[in-house]
């Protein structure tokens, strides 16, 4: 999941057309301070912290300015303010347009049908889960036709527009959904869309790119998203690791047994503090590397739980001895293992070998996870 | 019978010369499956383990009379793997790949939809029926021939509850994996009708997770069409708001997804809810024993 | 029973607020259709004869239950507006437009099919059966009820052969005018069982046209499952090979194709071939005293 | 069907990425001289007719140049000549590249299947119709998902290719299947592509665009096709009309009712010399129109075969009136009229009130045109 900064998006929206506000970025005061002199922000102009958090206007983080010299005092102002946990390193200076009505649209994926869905609302500029259901025009979208002109009318007739907005919504709908297709996007967002004079204006974009079409698009591949450093460090060695406040690590494979693992740990009064999925690596270097980013997290104690199926029970005991070694004694932890499944033997010999006992069922292994870690700290 | 796979599946691998799909070729021969060709575009004329490989799909059902597959091939191509072994004429797909983008399986389900093609996952386990065939990556150690069906969304979870009915001294019918991706082949409410009408199965395991609502959506088919008892397990009941837990199937989002909601209307539903997954073996023994009371 | 349409049959006029539509909607309740809604973007909430007009296809659904579609909206607009019938949940779309290109008529059919919907043309006269209901545009005139199913791809030439059999004092049970045009929603292929399967009709009567193999391919049907006399009739005998005779339908092209060897397929087939239009009517009577006789 | 020249087609190629041999259109002996020099077109170079026809190596339209001045002479020898009809007035100046195979592929209509389809032979270079069936792959194309990467896979094979030439044909195969739906293509075809060096080259070009889809592409408008300038007056008023050598005119309305009423002449020994099929139009204008235009073609006699459905009678009848008035009385000629379905009654007594029978029967009504054509001129 990549979620895109607010001007990332727009520029994906003026490559398909959709209508903006002129705007600029400012990474300064002074860049704000001349995007304004040169005309290329016109006045009164609109200055919003990049951050990807919501609630920006109420937050302090937008501000508005009648010249170069309020630009450049609005952008002092925000730059380097922590926003919900995001420090603000980005401005986008857009000219402040007469705004008749705020609307809402947006494609994201519906799972439950297996389809794309466009949702149109003439309750535009709050956040679209305040609004009443009964003012939201869900439509389906099949991939093959695409979005339909039908469905375009539709969603017009949803959002109250005639005559050249009509025409405008139109347009703008297909930018849209080609852009959802072809950007590999699971959300595209205009909220608001803003009703300006005769037309249309996107005055705020949000756009999430999913993880895996990155293959098809290495141009977000370096865009951060909202993690934490250790977090960041896993995802670049394609470890799935959350941190959470507790003091047990887990280390299991396969999201879903992840959760179970969690369940059973907090019934025993266990608190899990980073969990890490092994996924489906069968390559030991990896489960030696996850150990090593596990014992960065300075868990209390470890819980190791694996099944194994495309993960080998003995390849996880290799790169886990092998991890422990490497370890400093400073940073060494407590570990509870339970392995089960493909080279079950194997893997539970090895562990032997090493010192490690492998207790076989959940609810002993978890127990003795809790036990391990303590009740304090 | 069984559910959608038995004796007469005849499994062409796609990707057969990748590390998993030479693995997984052997490990469904050992559990007993024919295996009977491999697909790798480039490397057709050769074998492997005395499996045929072939350049193309529709040759390998041309000469071996394929009727299911099992794709390995990486994520970047594996829509137009599926897409071939579609237009091939085969109408069962599993696909083990993990990480597909969901505009691509949008067009693997709708085309296969329309052709009348069934695909199991992406990023599944696939499914297996012990004693008949398995296609996918099922640990084959975790089975015994019995009457209980699993269905879940999940991987190694399945593995870890199936070999727990096992070492309870159950046996399972069929079961299925899911996979836990935003659009899956195959949902709860699509496989649970095939485990009511399968005359092998008498209860039903049906293990899900957090985020979307394919376990709410199949609570309530349970409620309306089915006869055989239901025990289900929901994981990520600890999990914190709006935390990732690896894959996007498990973000959850307002209301519905939670683990409270599916929980509450599975047990509407008259489904046993386990909080644990090794509570489930006893409530399937308990179920089978009310049923054979009935 | 009849073909396709019955009593039952509610139909929504497509383009009701133009010239064509308003005269056929007129035309077809005349018939004694149950002409139920019309609809025009954007003239939605009005009436025309009593008829009320939707600004959308689902509304019309909605509101009346209409199962059936007439569409004679301008070719730009035909695709979308089939699209939008097919999504409203219509099953049966007749497609008087004509000029419709057929990149956008194999989207239309290709999800019609995958919908299960039925499309009947494009640049066609439409279905019709007397004392039932008529959608499409075949004159009132030429009908009286009987033991007579016709299928053509012409549209005037249906109407000069289906007037030539009441003429001669027979009846029809139900007459499809298919539709010349290159990719056509139901084919012969596809409506010769419809025919085979209905009681009310006792003889066949199939209207062909040089170019393309359609005819071929229905004779092909004929010869294997068709128990009912065939009585058959190609236009085009005369035509200069390569000429256009007004629609892309009509081009020859090598051997198969031409009048001559889709005469040869009928009459292996087993069906009696009329070399001109006014032959029909009495080898029709001839099939049917024949076909009393057995 | 707008059948467009092989420089035409290569444009189109170019926009979808096709690859060419380098070359530039000439229309005189001079443009083809300059050309050369210029260094647009690289020696030794060919320089073809632009005429629809094929054929055009044996038929003396295709001729080679290793200099500007030879460049000239052969425009000079080609431009002007008629070939199968066609007056050539354009060249295409090409540069001769080393050709080690030709291959032939094609994107078209299956009609029977309702799908488009891709056929592939490694017997390039010749008439695809002499090449046997089974050195031709086929191959359907589902409009939903579009050409597959198997497909095109599958075509290498049937092609030959391996290597680089193999991911040439992928994406030569990409851009022809773009080319195909975006143009509104009937037919795509290459013949000969050739194989030069590691590559592909599209050496010739055959590209005919649907009529119908002339809504969504302007641009083909005023590209004329192979019709006489009778035939093609006809075309700007959309009236379809075919002249053949015989000397009745029929006037009838839908193509399989005009085709029948030929059959039917031509059983009675009559020989249609002009047919005008006036289609599913209910305007008195057009029908005057299309008199007239029948007028202009001289025939000896005309046979007016009309079934009123979204044409009706009244109109025919009106329209015909009219038009009568207006011939000049040199160009007069016999008419036999049949006229029924919607609005008969109507139609005939119009008709009967300019003086003019309606005969009602097929056979008696064709077998009078017959007698009025008479057996001579």
């Amino acid at each position: 999941m990549v979620k895109l900064a607010e001007w990332r998006g727009k520029q994906l929206f003026r490559k398909y057309g959709i209508p903006l506000p002129r705007g600029e970025v400012a990474r300064s005061a002074d860049e704000a301070e001349s995007a304004v002199r040169s005309g290329a922000v016109p006045l009164p102009c609109v200055v919003k912290a990049q951050v990807l958090a919501g609630g920006r206007g109420k937050g302090g983080a937008v501000r508005f300015a009648n010249s170069a010299a309020e630009a450049k005092a609005a952008a002092e102002a925000i730059l380097g303010l922590e926003f919900k946990g995001e420090r603000v390193r980005e401005l986008l200076l857009e000219e402040k347009l007469p705004i008749s009505k705020e609307l809402y649209v947006s494609i994201t994926l519906d799972r439950a049908r297996r389809l794309p869905i466009l949702m149109s609302s003439a309750q535009g500029g709050v956040e679209i889960e305040s609004v009443d259901d009964s003012a939201i025009d869900r439509q389906s979208v099949d991939p093959f036709p695409g979005l339909t002109a039908y469905e375009r009318r539709r969603a017009a007739g949803a959002l109250g527009l005639s005559g050249p907005a009509r025409g405008s919504l139109d347009r703008l709908l297909e930018g849209l959904w080609k852009l959802f297709v072809e950007e590999d996007a699971e959300l595209v967002e205009i909220n608001p869309l803003a009703i300006v004079g005769d037309g249309l204006v996107a005055l705020d974009a949000k756009v999430i790119i999913e993880d895996d079409a990155g293959f098809r698009h290495p141009e977000y591949a370096e865009i951060r998203d909202d993690r934490t450093p250790l977090e960041e460090i896993a995802r670049e060695k394609e470890i799935a690791f959350v941190q959470l406040d507790g003091n047990i690590g887990v280390i299991a494979n396969g999201a879903g047994l992840t959760m179970a693992t969690l369940d059973v740990l907090q019934e025993f009064g266990g608190r899990p503090g980073v969990f890490l999925d092994l996924g489906g690596t069968d390559d030991p270097k990896k489960v030696t590397e996850a150990f090593l980013l596990m014992a960065q997290a300075r868990p209390k104690a470890v819980f190791l739980n694996i099944f194994g199926g495309v993960t080998k029970c003995d390849t996880v005991a290799r790169g886990l001895v092998e991890a422990m070694a490497k370890v400093p004694p400073t940073d060494r932890f407590p570990l509870v293992a339970r392995i089960r499944g493909n080279n079950e033997k194997e893997g539970v010999e090895i562990l032997r070998q090493a010192g490690i006992i492998s207790i076989p069922t959940l609810r002993e292994s978890a127990q003795a996870a809790v036990a391990a870690a303590g009740s304090g700290a | 019978m069984s559910v959608l796979v038995d004796r007469d599946t005849r499994v062409v691998v796609q990707g057969i010369t990748g590390h998993q799909g030479t693995t997984h070729a052997r490990l469904m021969r050992e559990f007993g499956t024919s295996v009977v060709a491999g697909v790798t575009p480039g490397k057709g004329g050769s074998s492997l383990d005395g499996v045929p490989v072939f350049d193309s799909v529709q040759e390998s059902v041309d000469r071996t009379a394929a009727n299911a597959s099992c794709i390995f091939v990486p994520a970047p191509f594996a829509k137009d793997a599926a897409l071939e072994a579609i237009d091939a004429g085969i109408r069962l797909l599993v696909v083990v790949t993990e990480h597909i983008p969901f505009h691509d399986m949008l067009v693997m389900y709708h085309y296969g939809r329309a052709k009348g093609a069934r695909i199991i996952g992406p990023n599944c386990p696939g499914i297996a029926s012990p004693g008949r065939a398995k296609v996918g990556i099922i640990p084959n150690v975790v089975f015994r021939p019995g009457r209980v069906g699993v269905i879940s969304r999940s991987g190694t979870l399945t593995y870890e509850i199936v070999s727990g009915i096992k070492d309870h001294g159950l046996g399972q019918s069929t079961c299925i994996g899911l996979g836990g991706d935003p659009v899956v082949g195959t949902s709860f409410v699509d496989a649970l009708p095939l485990f009511e009408a399968d005359p092998d199965t008498d209860v039903l395991v049906m293990v899900g997770e957090i985020g979307g609502t394919a376990e709410e959506d199949g609570a309530e088919y349970i409620q309306s069409h089915l006869s055989k008892p239901v025990v289900a397990y929901i994981a990520g009941r600890s999990a914190p708001e709006g935390k990732r837990m690896g894959h996007a199937g498990a973000i959850i989002s307002r209301g519905k997804g939670t683990a409270a909601s599916k929980v509450a209307a599975l047990e509407r539903a008259g489904a046993k809810v386990a909080r644990f997954p090794y509570e489930i073996p006893d409530l399937v023994a308990q179920a089978l024993s009310e049923g054979a009371g009935r």
